[in-house]
This record gives C-alpha cells, structure tokens and sequence, in this order.
C-alpha cells in the first residue's frame, strides 16, 4: 500500500474524483466521472510523478444499476496497482470516452466491452464485435442477460440497428435491440 | 448502379458487361463496381475493379470507420483470408490479408471462433470452480492462469499463503514457462518450413510435463494452485523425475536453441521482420517477451513483485531490435533464466504447509481485487468483484495474449505474406486464451 | 522384316502421317489462339501449337532447334504471356467481345494472304531436293561463332537492352507520382 | 508429302494468315501478341524448311532460327513489360479502348 | 420354360427328363467341380492356342522385332521409364518418410509390412481410391489435364537419364538440352493447376512457381555450360564416359562452384525444401495443389518425387560419373572361370537343392537361437527359408555385379543417385523455408553472376590450355 | 571474327560500352543526373571521333557482312547527333517529371547502337537484328513515362504495329534468302542479277520482295502503312517524340539505301511505280490530316509523313535512274533531323512544367512571352516548310530538282510535291500565326530552359542556318557518302 500515492493522487485530480481514494493491499483506488476519463488518464500517463505507462486492463462491469469502465495502470513510480473506475454509466445508453487516444491497445479492450457490455467508446474507430458474430444482437455478460433465450436469438439476417447505432452519432436507443430483464 | 438491379436475373454477366462500357477511366470511383455478382469468380488477382467484385466479406455494409477503410480494395490489392482453416495459424485465427502482389497492406484479425464465454461461466460458478474453468484458458502453460485468479481472490479473502506452497508455486510455473517457451520456439521453426526442432521441443515439453503430470495428475490442465496454496505436496516421483531432468536441462536448451540459433536462413528471415519500437508497444499494451524484445524491461516478478520471486535471484533479459528474432532470443534467454530459477528453488525449499487453513466454502467479504502474474506471454491478470456470495459476481480475465496479437495489423504491413506466420508466431498467441 | 517407310497396306508413308498430324494439330490450335474466348486457353492453345511446331521441327532434322523451341518458347515466352494474361486480364473479358467490329473483314484479308502465299510456293519451283537433310549440331555451333557471329552478339545486346528496358517498364513504382499528359 | 518443300511453305503460310488473322481481328493485346509470335513461328519454319530442303541452306537456317528465337524473345518481353504498365494505367487490356487520343 | 403345364403329362415330362439331363448333372456337382469343368478345358484351349501361336507366329515377330530393333527399344525404354516412375516414387515416398522420422528421432511408418514398407504402396492405394472432386467454379478441363502435364514433363526427362552403359532411353546428342527443356515444361502445368483451381492460394502457388522456375533456370543451364565445353558434348552417354576415368575426371573436381549451383538451382527447380515455395504449407496451404485430391493429387505428388529422382540422377551423371565406378574395378574382367552355364541343369539343380536344405536349417538355427522361444518351429523355418534367400539374392547381385558391366554400372549410379536423394531428404529435415524475395534476389544477385563467372572462368581456362 | 573486324565496327562497340558505362554509373551514384549525363554525352562525343577517324577508309568486316564506307561514317556521325541532341533535350524534360535518366539514356544509346549497325550492315539477317536493335528500345522509350496513359497507350500502339511489320518483314526476308541462297546484299544482287538475265523472276522471290517491300513501308511510316505514327508520337514523351520522328526514320531509310538500293538494285524499274505511288500517297495524306490537327505534336506526327513522301520522292528518281536522288535523300535526312529536332525541342520547352498539353493554344503569344523561343520555333517552321534560305528549302529543292532530272512520270511526282509544299505552309504557318498573333493564355509563364537545352536549341538553330546558306558543305559530305554512284 503507498500512501504517498493516495496524496499524489488527491493532488492531481482532486477535481474529478467522485469518491475518496481507497487502499487495499498492493490496490489504490479512485472513482471518476465516465466524462472525464480523458483528462484523467492523460494526467496519469503524463504527469511526471505518476506516470501509468501501461494500462494493464480495461474490462467493462455491469452493477445491475450501472455500467462501469474499469482501468488498472501500472507506473514504476510506486508499488500499487492504480484502479480507476469510471462509474455511473447508464445501462440504457452506455457510453465512455475512448482511451484510444493514449493506448492504442485499448481499441480491442474496448471492443470487447462493447460486445459484451454494449458499451459504446467514443473515439473509438474499429468498435465493432470482437467475440461474438457480427449479426448477433445481444450483449452477453450483461447481468439482465437470459442465457436460454437470448444466446439463442441470431437472425443471420444484417445487423440490427444497435450494430450501427454509433456510426451515425446520435441515433436512436442503441439498448433498444435488448432484451430487458424480466421485472421480478 | 440502379440499372443493375433491374437487369434480367439470367445474365447478370451481361449485365456487368454493359454497365462496364465505356470503361471507367483510372480515377472513377469503384462505387459500381461494388455490386456483387456470383457469374465472376477469384482467379484473376490485382485487379481493382474486379477484386472488388470477388470480395463478398463483409457481406454486411461496413459498420465502422476502419472496417469500410480496411474493406475497399485500393489499385491492384486482394484479399486473402487465412484461417481460421489454415495449417499455420495458432489455433483458429483468422486474419483477413490486404495483399498487393504478396506485399501486405493491410491486415484485420478476426476472433471469437473459440469464444467459450468463460467469463460468463465463471460468474455462474463459485470459487473453486473459477479454477477449473480458467484452466483451458491459456492451455500450453494454465498454470498462470490459474495464479492470476488465486492471486485476485486471495487478495479478496486477505488469506496468507504458506511459504512452502509459494515455493511450489514459483518451482512449477516456472518449469512450465520453460515447457512452453520451448513450444514457441519449435512451433516458431515449423512456421518458416522447419519441421525438426518441433519434435525436439515436444521431447523436452513432455518430459516437464509428465513432471507435472506425477505432482498435479493432470498433464495439461492441472486445477492445482487453490486459494491459499496448493493442491497436494511434492512427491516422490516428481522430485525424481525432476532431478533427472535438471541434470540436463541446460545442456538440452542450449541443443535447443542451438538447432535455430545459428541456422542462416533463420536468422534472415526474422532479423528486421515486424519491428515493435519500445513506444508503439508501450502504445499497445503489449507485455512480456513482446516488450522486453522491444527494450522495455517490465517483467511482473521483479516489476510488481509477488509470491516469493524477491528472494529468488535472477536477471530479465531484455534486448532492443524489436524484431521477430528479438522475440525469439528472448525467449530462448528466459528459459536459461527459468532453469536457475528452478534450481533456487529447489534448493530454497521450506518445509511446512503447503494450504493455508481456510473453510471449505469461500464466500469473501463483498470487494474488488486485482491480481496478475508474469505468464510466459505476458502479464496475466484477472479482477474479480465479489457481492459476497460463493461466486464472483465479475470476474474479468486478462490475456496477454490478446493484446500481443492486437499488434499484428502494425506489424505486418509492409511486409510479405510468408512473414505473416513468422511474426504472428513469433509473438506466441495462444487463441485459447484470447478468444475465452 | 524391318517396318518400311510406308503403312504396308495404304502405301503411305510414316513421315507424312506424322506431317499430317503434326500439322493438322498445328493449324488448329493455332486458330484456337487466334478465336477461342477465353484468353487463358488461347495462351494454352499457343503453348500446344508451338510444341506441334516443335515437333514438325524435329522431323525436319533440327533437333536442336525443336529443343530451344520448347525451352525458349514454351519455357519462357508462353510462361510469360500466361503470367501477363493473369496479372492484367480482367475476368469478365471473355464475356466481352474479343474480335474488332471489322473482323470479317480482317478474315477476309487472311484469307487472301493465305491462298496467295500458298499459289506463290505451289507455283514457284524451289532450288530444292526431295529429301530432307539433317543438320549436325556441330555444324550449327561453327557457323553460329564463325559466320554469324556478330547477328549473334547484336542480339545479345538486343536482349541486355530488353532487360533493361522491360525491368524499368514493369516495376512497380513505390511512390505514385502524378505525371502530366502530354 | 513431308518430304517437299511445298507442303512446308504451305503450311508455314498458313500459320502466317491464321497470325496475321488474330493481329488484326483481336481486341485484346496480349492476343494480338499471340498472334505475332505466331506469325514469328512461321517464319521460322519457313526458314528451317528451306534449310532443310535446299543443302547449302542447310546449318545456317538453324543458326537463324535460333537468333529468330532470341530477337522474339527479347520483343515478347518488352511488349508484356507494355502491357503490364498500361495495364495500370488503363485497367483494361482491350486494345481500341485505348483511344484517349483520337481527338 | 416351367415344364409344370396341365395338358401332355407323360410325353413331356420324359421329354423334360431327357432335356434337364446336363442341368441335372450340373446341378449335383459341387462348386469346385463346376470351376474344374469350366476352367480346365478352358486353360486347356488357351494353353494349345498359346503354344501354337509361339510357334508359329514367334519366330517371325522375334524376327521383326529385331529388324526394327531401335523403335523397340525406344518403345520398351519408354515404357519401362514410365512403369518405373510409380516404384520410384513409391520408394522414394518411403524413404523420405523414414529418414525423416529419424531426424527428427520419431519411428516413422512401422505398421504396413515389416519396417513399414509397404507404407507408400498403401498411400499409393488410398489416393487412388478416394473421391477425386474439382470445385465449384474450377476450369475442368485444364485443372483435369495440369497434373498429367507435370507428371508427363517431369517423366519424360527420364528418357535421356544414363542408368547403366547401354541403358539408356534414348541416347540423344542433345540430351542436357532436352533435359532442360523438358523441366521447364513443369511449369506450365503447375500454373494451369494454379489458375484453373478457383483459389487464390492456388493461384499464388502457381504464380511463385512459375516466377521461381523461370528464375532458377537460368543459372541451372548456365552451369553445366562449363561441363559442355570440358566434355565437348550434351549427349549424357558421353558427358557420363568423359569421366569414366578415376574419381578426379568427374567433374565435381573440374567444375566445383557449378556443381554447387546446379544442386542448389536443381533443388529450387524441383520445388523442394528450402525453396519449395509453391506449396510453402505455413502461408500458402498447398500452393497449387490446394484444391486437388485422389488421383489428380497423386499425379502432382508423384510428379514431385520422380523430379526428386531426376535431379539427382542428373547430378549424378553430370558432376558425379554417373554409372562409373569412382575408382578402377580390379575384377570386372578377371572373373570369366565364373561361368554359369557350365554346371549343366542338374548342376543347378543340385546346388539349389543342397543350398537351400541346409541353407534353410542353417538360417533358421539362428533365428531358434535368438528369437527366443516364442518362435516355434516351422516360423523359425520359413524366416530361416527368407534369410537364406535374402543372402542369395545379395549373392548373385554380387555376382552379376562383378560379372556384368551394366549391373555394376547400375549399382554405382543408383548408389549415387540416392545419396542426393537422401541429400534432399536430409535438407528437407533440417532447413527451414526462405521468403519469396530472398529466393527471387539469390538466384539473381549471387547464383546467376557466380554461374557467368564460372562459365567465362571456364572458357578462358579451356582456351589457354588448348594453346 | 579478328581484331581488324573488331576495328571496323569500333564505333559500335564504343557506343555499346557507353552504354554499360551509363548503366554502371548509375548503379554507383544512384539517383544523380550529372554524371550520368556527363558519360553518355562524352560517350557519345568518343563514339563521333571513333566514326569520324574511319572517314574515308573503306572496308568490310565479319566474312563482308558490315560494310565500312562513306554512308556509314555520313549516318553514323548523324545518328550519333541525334543521340547526344535528345539526351540534350530530354535531361530538363525528365527530371520535371521525376523519371530517371539513366534508363533513357541507356536505352537510347542501345537504339543508337542499332541503327548505327543498320547503316553499316550488308547482309540480311544483321539488318534484321540491328533493325530489332534500333526499334525495340524505341518501344520502351515511347513508353518511358509509365504512369501516363498517354505514353504507354503510344506505345503499344507502336509496339504492336512495329511487331507485326517486322514480322512481315522477316517473312520476306526468309523468302528471298530461300531464293537466292545468301544472305549477303551483294549476294542477292548477284542472285537477281542471274534470275534478270535469265528473265524471270520466281513468284516466290517476287511475293519475298513484295512482304520485304510492305515491311520497310511500315518503318517508315508511309501511307497505307502509317497509322501507328500519330498516336506513338503524340502519346510519347516530346524528347522521345523528337527522337522517334527523325531516328527510326532516318533508320528506316538506311534500310532503304542498303536493301533496296544495294541488294535490289537490279529490279529497280520494277519498283519504280511502287515508289511513286507510296511517296505522292504519303505526302499528300500526310499534308492533308496534318492541316485539321489541333495538337502540335500530332500535326507534325502527320507533317513527319508528309517528309516520308518528300524523301521517296528522292528515291523514285534514284529508282528513275537519277543517282543524285540518294544524295538528295541524304541531305534531306540531314536537314529533316534538325530542324524537325528543333521544333520538339522547343515543345518539349514549353512542357518542361507537367500538365502543360501540346494543343496549338499553348503556342498563343509565345512570341511575346519568351522572344527567342517563338523566334527559333518560327525558324525551325519556316525551315520545314520550306522557305529559303533555310534547309528545309535545299532538302526539297534538292529533291525535286532529282526528280525532274530523271523526267517521265516523275516530273508529275515533282509538281505534286511542290504543290504539298505550299499546302503544308498553311498549317506550319498557322503556328506561327498563334505565337504572333494571339494573346497568351493568362497562366502561361515564361519557360526557363537548362543550359544544355539552350545548347541543344543552338546546336539544331545553327544546323538549320547553315543548311539553309551553305548547302555545299553539306552536299559535298552528301555526295560523298552517296556510294552507290556509278
């Protein structure tokens, strides 16, 4: 656990924070805004006393209430594993910020958020299905994902409107093609 | 071209031919040459106007930026697509090649034909079976799959591990990193046309891995690290058997090597061939062997120490070409590091305990936990989110394998379509663990 | 009772038999080349009609000359035509019309040409015996450095220059400049 | 029959008609280059009948052949290294499409 | 022909009785006596008609075969060249097969007959039997007709091949000339295979080949020029007799460097590891053989082994002596007390019989001896009766060895050939593939000047000395 | 072959090592154009001492198959010039366009090594391969600018057509070797000579003679046999236009000398209608298009033909018995070369920035805008129209005044090309009309040519002057080179 991390942290990006820095084990914590990703990765990777240089994940979590983005970057500068977790992303529209900008790497991880999640990254130039086939119309590690049915549900037939709901920005519910989860 | 559409369904070759007239002149765009026919057929290669007409991937209109960019044939491009039936790729992948001659322009890798959705699965399971399913994850060296998700939950659990099951841990992976390097090393050969050094490797990988056979029971997906330690201690057979192999272990990774290291053909073939910079892989995300060739010294064992690799002694190699050969070399070095690595161990071995006492049902406080390891491919990580039931309620699998191979479309440009094995082969995918 | 030079029944001889097929096979993958569709069997037909050719060659006692054939013309000339038909020909261009508009006309002219030059043989009495002589490859070799040697060098600056010129012409340029029309 | 001259001149000129047919009956360039090697042919072999047929012909229609052989070598390659680069430009290796100068 | 009608019972029925007699007889023979009535007589018939047509149409067929003895020969040579290239193949398939296995310290084929050996004959059986489909799409005709094309260019190089003096095909004064205009011929019938397939790595194949085969030719005839202008010939009976000498007239010794390009530009030319481009299986599958299978693979398959024998062969013959002995064979003439048909018939008879009884025992002692006791008696007899003929056989191959001139000349050229098959063999074991470009610039950059230096190196030398 | 062989032909073994030597240089200093420029022109400066020490000597070489005389040295000397003339032209020209020198150059010293052979050559089967030697690397040069439609499609054209001319030709050739046995001029001079004496000529030699006749028709592009000329000049870059309408033609007609006049000699009254015909055909086609065309180049491609007329006309009355005809044919080659080099020199000029056309309007105000330029052009256009005192007047006179010397038919011949003089002035002049006349198109700038093109533009100016007001100097190296004479 490096305390001086917290400090660090709380310094930098004290004005994006939306919960206080948590520590535990080799693990330092910070909660953020889904809006204000970029700017706080760029300061992580770039400021000169953080300096994440490798994003060692980015994994999508559905809550059951929201979506979250969730980064784990590693820097030489200290001994914890830093977790930033972009929280409070709706599960009707989930939408981020792209990373692409700082990891290239990120466009496949983001990729696989979306096909699992839904999640749609903005800036992203490749976010398409990474796993699934690119006519299935679910997103499968969704927690109001029924396995029976929806695994099932593959039209083969061109692509729902969810698919291309983010080429032209600003279309319509990119959930709509989901299948909601069952009100008990 | 609307008039097509309303051509008679008989010849759509005719069709084709009078809409071709008068030929469209150097600078016309493509648009009408785009309309499908089935009456033409691939044989003939660059060729713009009728590659296009070949091409029917996607069959879908193009959904992002790059893919309508990567799908339009420029001036004398094709298509190739190699895999996912392919004799040389690693499993299933399947790489869609833009090819001008046999110079690459452009490459788009498509996954998910071995997509489990073990994250899935894992969420519908409890802790120990989280071990079992991640087993076939990264099959040539599970182990570290195995480490990740231990390490992760037992950071949720707050358990300390026995120092004795530390020492196992590290002894096993260990010989299994340098069972797969040597894998690499041979699968690496048979890609370039070389069909002897993978029998090599395979002696020497089954000698490992009947090793790990008599300790763990299984010979390739092993279920042995738990929560808390390991499954069962060292035995009589596999100390034995373990003896006997180290005896020779260098001797034979340098007979090893030997067969590839100083082999001219070889050595052009990789020398210069799909060069990774030090900030492009910084870029990517890339780790391990991949990022270590490129001069980036990140190694989890000594970057973010864990278990009880802080006592143990020895180097990470690095080197700076980035090339495929790079790639290679360091993988070779890496087993001559491994193989002291076994030795401290060996000799380093504590006795006592080998589980830490814990109940039989793990249900750990609600909490998230983050736990990696440094596999042979690179960093292995694994995040779990715990709601205190028995099961994770997240549980999220890092491969780095994926990540490496996501490199593969800066890679290959430029170069020629039989580099392409040996650059996806020298960056070790294994298709197990990146498509889940 | 060694076999005769001629069938023993119909009286005709072995050596026009062959002629006759050998020429037959000729004339008729030659004019494959020159109608059929598909330019990729035309070049298959050119490849045939140039081994009768060969063939015809070596019953006029030329065997070295029926080898270079296969060798240079088959070997090198067809294999490059066949590799320029794949490189450049469009798929759909046999579903095109593959003769000129004026091609009876060129049929016609064909004609004329053909039926003049053979009257003109049939009617000319050649400086010729009836037998055919058969050359000594030795001979070929004096004369070819001797008599014909500089033909023979001019041509090997000939093919230097082809070289030259035909490497510069089909290379592929790594940058795309736009040059002017003239 | 194959042991005149006639029936080899005759032959010979009517591999030339069938060649000079295809030059000036085809569309395509590489067929009308076909066609000349035919005609090329042709020529060869009229000139290896006489040598064959007339004694003190004989080794030098050989030796003529052979530079015949070489000289159309060396024009096939440059007509397809031709056809190659206009086929770049032009995208198609139709011969009267290539008519961007009849203006 | 039911004979149970109502109406003329008795007469019919003793009609019926008289004409159902042969069926009755037939009817009570067992199935062997039937094949004996049917099959005896018939070989009986066969066997006169056969004697009297030996007699007396042979002698007057012998007699017109030997007045046209050069087109039999031809015809028989041509025959058995083509029949030969199957065994061939086979063998060599086999060998590759094992000294592979061996390399790479596997068994190899150990199922199919003692040691495997009957393992290509099987795969020889399963191409033929399998389902031989073309793809939707493919052009039939020339994809049916690419593999016999390579199959005919690669055997019909054998015709020329100096086996042994006097066994020869046809000694041509061309023959190098023909050999290499037969070879090149190879290429067109990979690039019809490549076109015609409907694929594009079918296509690649072909086009690699073509380029690789056109590039490789070049330096590979420029080679042997220098072994024209030692031996003043391109007939392969003389180029093999000018170095008839001792082991230093080959001229592996005169023309080192071409030699050395011939192989590597040889290997290239019969498409084999490290330039077997066209069929390079990590990046283009199988090349043009992609989408062939049954026979029509076969064809190709068998195509690439014959050209694995040929090219050695021609190594062999060109740089190597072909059929003469590297060194003076003292016996060859001094063995004429041996001569067989002094014995007599009964002489034969006697040696055979006494060689074989005790030959036999003697063997199968052995094999009681070893074999351990799982071996019973007549199985240590009859293996015993194989030993003895094995080491019979070798005896009278030694025999015609030292008697014959053209079985020791046999011997010498198979030994030869096969040592550069097994040169292939091993590099295939050993090298991994180069890339197209580094095929393409070895052969332009470094093998085609070294081979024009060796030519004007040769020239030169030829010219002063002859001065 | 003997070091004395070796000798004769020394011009052309020089000119061949100029052209390795352009090759080597480029491979050892990739990518610069002095140098390269440097060796072929001082090259070919060697090659024209090398020919001009053979001046005067006669000899033959190789068992007689290359001849030493005055027509060679005469040809040689003017081949060369034509070499180092479109180097000149082409070095600014080129490297505007980003195309490498050294491949030109070398190709075009191979062609010049060509038609050099052609001018010495007295036996069929070199004539054949030097004439493949001289044309084929015309081929490539047509089609030098590979990224431009224009240039490949010229090309092919001229690839294509010259093909099958040579294959004509090459049947002919077969069947005139058949019939008489040799293939040594001399040979089938004697050989036609005997058949004359003895009063008949076989149908085979005749038909031999006709395709032979079809297939030198085809090289120097007359009327029927023309029509691959416009395309190939206007589509090929303009140094190489400037090269192909005056080196493959001035070959062609060294063919001529040497075929027609040196091995056919005897039958010249048969072939005299033949020539009559083609040259009042070629010219006055070649007059007539010319006049509708647009485009500069294309209206001298037609303008090149016309000039093939003129020049037969000089042949038929050869061939009518009056030999300074050949003499006539010579001068006219001479003065053709420069002043028709000229004026696509100065096209060239106006190309040197791509994307500038060769349509007439380009021409508008040049007189104005760039003053010596529009001067040259205006001289170079009245030369070839032939006004005195320039050369182009001397050529024509020179060869009419040969045709009305020999009389008959061919005063007519001569009065038809006096007649398609003056036609021609109205299209030169039209040119002249447009730089003097018209207002220059607003983005026109000055073109700034190199100095080796000013050099070039003097050499072809001065050439013209000099031909135009002392013909004699060049008619006395004329005559001289004329060997047939007597």
């Amino acid at each position: 656990m490096d305390r001086t991390l917290k400090a660090r942290l709380e310094a930098r990006l004290s004005d994006h924070l939306r919960a206080p820095v948590y520590q535990r084990h080799d693990e330092t914590e910070i909660r953020i805004e889904p809006g204000s990703v970029p700017e706080v990765l760029r300061t992580l990777h770039d400021a000169l006393d953080l300096r994440f240089e490798i994003l060692a994940d980015l994994a999508g979590v559905d809550t059951g209430v929201a979506m979250q983005v969730v980064y784990h970057l590693w820097s030489p500068m200290t001994s914890d594993w830093l977790r930033v977790i972009a929280d409070g992303i709706s599960r009707d529209d989930p939408r981020a910020p792209s990373a692409t900008f700082l990891w290239i790497g990120a466009e496949w991880l983001e990729r696989e958020a979306y096909d699992m999640y839904g999640i749609v990254f903005e800036g992203n130039r490749d976010l398409r299905r990474i796993f699934m086939p690119p006519d299935y119309t679910s997103f499968p590690l969704r927690k109001d994902f029924l396995l029976p049915d929806d695994a099932a549900r593959s039209p083969g037939a061109g692509v729902r409107h969810v698919e291309r709901a983010h080429v032209s920005a600003g279309a319509a519910d990119p959930a709509a093609g989901i299948r909601r989860a069952p009100a008990s | 071209m609307p008039a097509h559409q309303h051509a008679p369904r008989t010849s759509p070759a005719r069709a084709t031919t009078r809409a071709a007239r008068p030929h469209p002149q150097p600078s016309a765009d493509d648009a009408s040459a785009r309309q499908y026919s089935s009456a033409d057929d691939p044989r003939v290669m660059l060729d713009r106007q009728v590659g296009a007409l070949f091409e029917p991937i996607p069959p879908y209109p193009t959904r992002t930026e790059r893919e309508g960019e990567f799908y339009s044939l420029g001036d004398g491009e094709m298509f190739l697509n190699v895999g996912p039936h392919h004799p040389a790729t690693h499993g299933v992948l399947r790489l869609v090649l833009k090819l001008s001659g046999e110079q690459i322009v452009d490459v788009d890798p498509v996954l998910g034909y071995l997509h489990r959705g073990v994250e899935k699965i894992c969420e519908n399971s409890d802790y120990y079976h989280v071990i079992d399913q991640v087993d076939p994850l990264e099959y040539v060296s599970s182990l570290f799959q195995e480490w990740a998700a231990v390490l992760s939950f037992e950071k949720l659990m707050d358990v300390q591990v026995p120092r004795r099951a530390e020492y196992i841990r590290v002894l096993s992976g260990e010989l299994l990193r340098i069972a797969s390097h040597t894998l690499f090393m041979g699968f690496l050969a048979l890609d370039l046309g070389g069909l002897t050094p993978i029998l090599y490797s395979f002696i020497e990988r089954d000698e490992i891995v009947e090793m790990l056979a008599a300790l763990t029971g299984a010979r390739m997906l092993f279920n042995y690290f738990r929560v808390g330690g390991v499954n069962g201690d060292l035995n009589h057979e596999f100390m034995s058997r373990l003896g006997d192999w180290m005896t020779r272990a260098a001797k034979q990774t340098e007979a090893q090597a030997g067969l590839l290291n100083e082999n001219e053909i070889f050595v052009r073939r990789m020398r210069g061939v799909g060069v990774l910079d030090r900030a492009t892989a910084l870029r990517y995300g890339v780790t391990g062997g991949n990022l270590r060739a490129s001069g980036v010294p990140f190694d989890l064992r000594r970057a973010h120490p864990y278990s009880v690799y802080p006592e143990l002694d020895f180097n990470i190699p690095t080197r700076d070409e980035g090339d495929s050969l790079a790639r290679y070399l360091i993988r070779v070095d890496e087993v001559r590091e491994s193989i002291k690595i076994v030795d401290q161990c060996l000799h380093n071995m504590p006795d006592g305990p080998v589980m830490a006492r814990l109940p039989r049902l793990i249900r750990p406080r609600p909490g998230r936990a983050w736990g990696a390891c440094e596999g042979p491919r690179g960093m292995l990580g694994v995040y779990t989110i715990s709601d205190g039931s028995d099961g994770p309620f997240r549980f999220r699998i890092h491969d780095p394998s994926f990540l490496n191979l996501e490199t593969v479309p800066a890679l290959l440009p430029g170069n020629l379509l039989a580099d392409t094995m040996a650059v996806v082969s020298s960056l070790d995918p294994v298709m197990g663990g990146i498509d889940k | 009772m060694p076999i005769g030079d001629s069938i023993p029944l119909l009286g005709i001889r072995w050596d026009d038999i062959l002629f006759v097929v050998l020429a037959a096979t000729l004339l008729v993958s030659a004019l494959l080349v020159v109608t059929l569709r598909d330019i990729i069997r035309c070049g298959l037909a050119l490849i045939v009609s140039f081994a009768s050719l060969a063939g015809i060659y070596a019953l006029l006692g030329d065997p070295l000359v029926a080898a270079t054939q296969v060798l240079v013309y088959i070997g090198a000339i067809s294999i490059l035509i066949l590799f320029a038909i794949m490189m450049t020909q469009t798929k759909d261009a046999p579903t095109r019309l593959v003769f000129q508009t004026q091609a009876w006309i060129a049929a016609g002219a064909s004609a004329v040409i053909g039926v003049v030059i053979a009257a003109t043989v049939l009617a000319t009495t050649w400086p010729a015996g009836g037998q055919r002589l058969w050359t000594a490859t030795a001979d070929v070799a004096h004369l070819l450095f001797r008599d014909y040697v500089l033909p023979f060098e001019v041509v090997s600056v000939l093919l230097t220059a082809a070289v030259v010129g035909a490497v510069y012409l089909a290379r592929r340029e790594p940058s795309r400049r736009e040059e002017d029309r003239s | 029959m194959s042991n005149s001259l006639d029936s080899y001149l005759v032959l010979s000129g009517l591999l030339f008609a069938i060649g000079t047919f295809g030059f000036l009956a085809r569309r395509n360039a590489i067929s009308m280059l076909m066609s000349i090697e035919l005609m090329i042919n042709a020529v060869n072999l009229t000139i290896l009948a006489f040598g064959a047929f007339v004694p003190p012909l004989n080794g030098h229609a050989a030796v003529i052949a052979l530079l015949v052989i070489a000289v159309a070598a060396a024009e096939a390659t440059v007509g397809l290294a031709i056809v190659v680069a206009i086929y770049r430009n032009r995208k198609t290796p139709l011969v009267d499409e290539y008519d961007s100068m009849k203006d | 022909m039911s004979a149970a009608t109502p109406a003329g019972g008795r007469i019919r029925s003793a009609m019926g009785l008289m004409r159902s007699f042969p069926a009755q007889f037939w009817s009570r023979l067992s199935l062997q006596e039937r094949l004996a009535l049917i099959f005896v007589p018939a070989a009986i018939v066969a066997g006169v008609v056969t004697v009297l047509a030996v007699v007396l149409l042979g002698p007057p067929f012998l007699d017109f075969l030997g007045a046209n003895l050069p087109l039999v020969r031809f015809a028989v040579a041509a025959t058995a060249i083509l029949l030969l290239t199957v065994p061939t193949a086979f063998v060599l398939i086999y060998l590759e097969l094992k000294v592979i296995a061996r390399m790479n310290l596997r068994i190899g084929p150990n199922r199919v007959g003692p040691w495997g050996i009957a393992m290509s004959v099987i795969h020889g059986f399963k191409v033929l039997s399998k389902e031989d489909f073309a793809p939707t799409g493919a052009d039939i005709t020339v994809f049916t007709l690419a593999p016999v094309v390579t199959y005919m260019a690669s055997v019909m190089t054998l015709l020329v091949i100096p086996f042994a003096p006097g066994l020869i095909g046809q000694d041509l004064n061309i023959g190098l000339l023909y050999f290499f205009s037969m070879g090149g011929l190879t290429v067109v019938g990979l690039l019809m295979a490549g076109w015609s397939s409907f694929n594009k790595y079918s296509l690649l194949g072909g086009l690699r080949s073509a380029a690789q085969i056109i590039s490789y030719e070049i330096p590979l005839t420029l080679s042997v020029v220098g072994v024209i202008i030692l031996a003043g010939t391109m007939s392969m009976n003389r180029i093999v007799l000018a170095q008839s000498g001792s082991l230093l007239d080959w001229f592996v010794f005169k023309q080192p460097l071409a030699a050395l390009i011939f192989f590597i530009a040889a290997t290239a030319e019969a498409n084999r590891t490290p330039f077997d481009m066209t069929e390079a299986d990590s990046e283009i599958v199988a090349g043009f053989a992609t989408e062939y299978s049954g026979m029509r693979f076969g064809f190709f398959f068998f195509a690439e082994y014959v050209n694995v024998f040929i090219v050695s062969a021609l190594v062999a013959t060109v740089f190597f002596g072909g059929w003469t002995a590297p060194f003076q064979w003292p016996w060859a003439y001094n063995l004429n007390w041996f001569n067989p048909w002094s014995f007599g018939f009964f002489g034969w008879l006697a040696i055979v019989l006494t060689v074989g009884y005790f030959g036999t025992i003697f063997f199968a002692v052995f094999a009681r001896l070893f074999g351990g006791r799982e071996w019973g008696l007549w199985a240590s007899m009859g293996l015993g009766f194989l030993f003895l003929l094995v080491v019979v056989a070798g005896l009278v191959v030694l025999a015609g060895f030292i008697a014959f001139d053209w079985v020791a000349g046999l011997v010498w050229f198979m030994a030869k050939t096969y040592a550069f098959v097994i040169t292939f063999v091993w590099m295939r074991a050993t090298l991994p593939r180069v890339r197209v470009d580094q095929l393409m610039g070895f052969a332009w950059k470094w093998l085609l000047p070294a081979s024009l230096l060796n030519l004007f190196v040769t020239a030169t030398a030829v010219v002063l000395l002859n001065r | 072959m003997s070091w004395s062989d070796i000798g004769t032909i020394s011009p052309v073994v020089i000119a061949i090592l100029v052209a390795a030597a352009i090759l080597i240089v480029d491979m050892a200093v990739p990518g610069r154009r002095a140098p390269i420029v440097a060796t072929a022109l001082g090259g070919l400066g060697i090659v024209a001492v090398a020919i001009l020490i053979q001046a005067g000597h006669n000899g033959r070489a190789f068992g007689g198959a290359y001849s030493l005389d005055n027509l060679t040295v005469f040809l040689d000397m003017l081949f060369v010039a034509i070499a180092a003339l479109t180097i000149m032209f082409a070095v600014d020209y080129l490297e505007s366009r980003g195309l490498p020198i050294a491949e030109f150059a070398a190709v075009l010293v191979f062609a010049v090594t060509g038609a050099m052979l052609v001018a010495g050559s007295t036996d069929l089967l070199l004539l054949f391969v030097a004439l493949e030697l001289m044309v084929l690397p015309g081929y490539m040069l047509a089609a030098f600018a590979r990224r431009d439609p224009y240039s490949t499609e010229g090309a092919i054209k001229y690839f294509l057509l010259g093909s099958f001319s040579s294959a004509i030709l090459l049947f002919g050739l077969a069947y005139v070797w058949g019939m008489t046995g040799t293939t040594r001029v001399d040979g089938v001079a004697a050989a036609l000579a005997t058949a004359i004496a003895r009063g008949s000529i076989q149908p085979g030699l005749a038909m031999g003679l006709a395709f032979m006749t079809a297939g030198v028709a085809f090289k120097m592009a007359a009327v029927p046999f023309h029509y691959w000329t416009p395309d190939a000049y206007q589509g090929s870059p303009t140094p190489v236009t400037a090269y192909l309408s005056v080196g493959p033609k001035v070959g062609a007609f060294a063919i001529v000398l040497r075929l027609f006049v040196g091995a056919l000699g005897p039958l010249k009254a048969d072939w005299l209608p033949v020539v009559i015909v083609l040259a009042a055909l070629t010219m006055t086609l070649g007059n007539l298009v010319a006049i509708s065309q647009d485009n500069v180049k294309r209206m001298l491609a037609y303008s090149s033909i016309a000039h093939t007329g003129y020049m037969l006309v000089g042949l038929a009355a050869y061939a009518g018995g009056q030999q300074s005809g050949l003499s006539a044919i010579l001068f006219y080659g001479a003065a053709y070369t420069f002043m028709n080099m000229g004026a696509f020199a100065i096209i060239a000029a106006l190309q040197r920035r791509p994307g500038v056309t060769s349509q007439i309007a380009t021409f508008a105000g040049l007189g104005r805008r760039d003053p010596w330029l529009g001067a040259l052009m205006t001289l170079f256009l009245l030369s070839l129209t032939g006004i005195p005192p320039l050369a182009g007047f001397w050529a024509k006179a020179y060869v009419i005044l040969a045709a009305i010397q020999a009389g008959g038919w061919l005063t007519a011949l001569a009065v038809l090309a006096m007649i398609n003089a003056a036609a021609a002035a109205f299209y030169y002049l039209r040119v002249v009309v447009y730089m003097y006349m018209r207002e220059p198109a607003a983005e026109a700038g000055p073109s700034s040519p190199g100095l080796l093109f000013r050099a070039g533009l003097a050499v072809t100016g001065v050439a013209t002057l000099i031909f135009g007001l002392f013909p004699a100097l060049v008619t006395a190296a004329s005559n001289a080179a004329n060997v047939f004479r007597g």
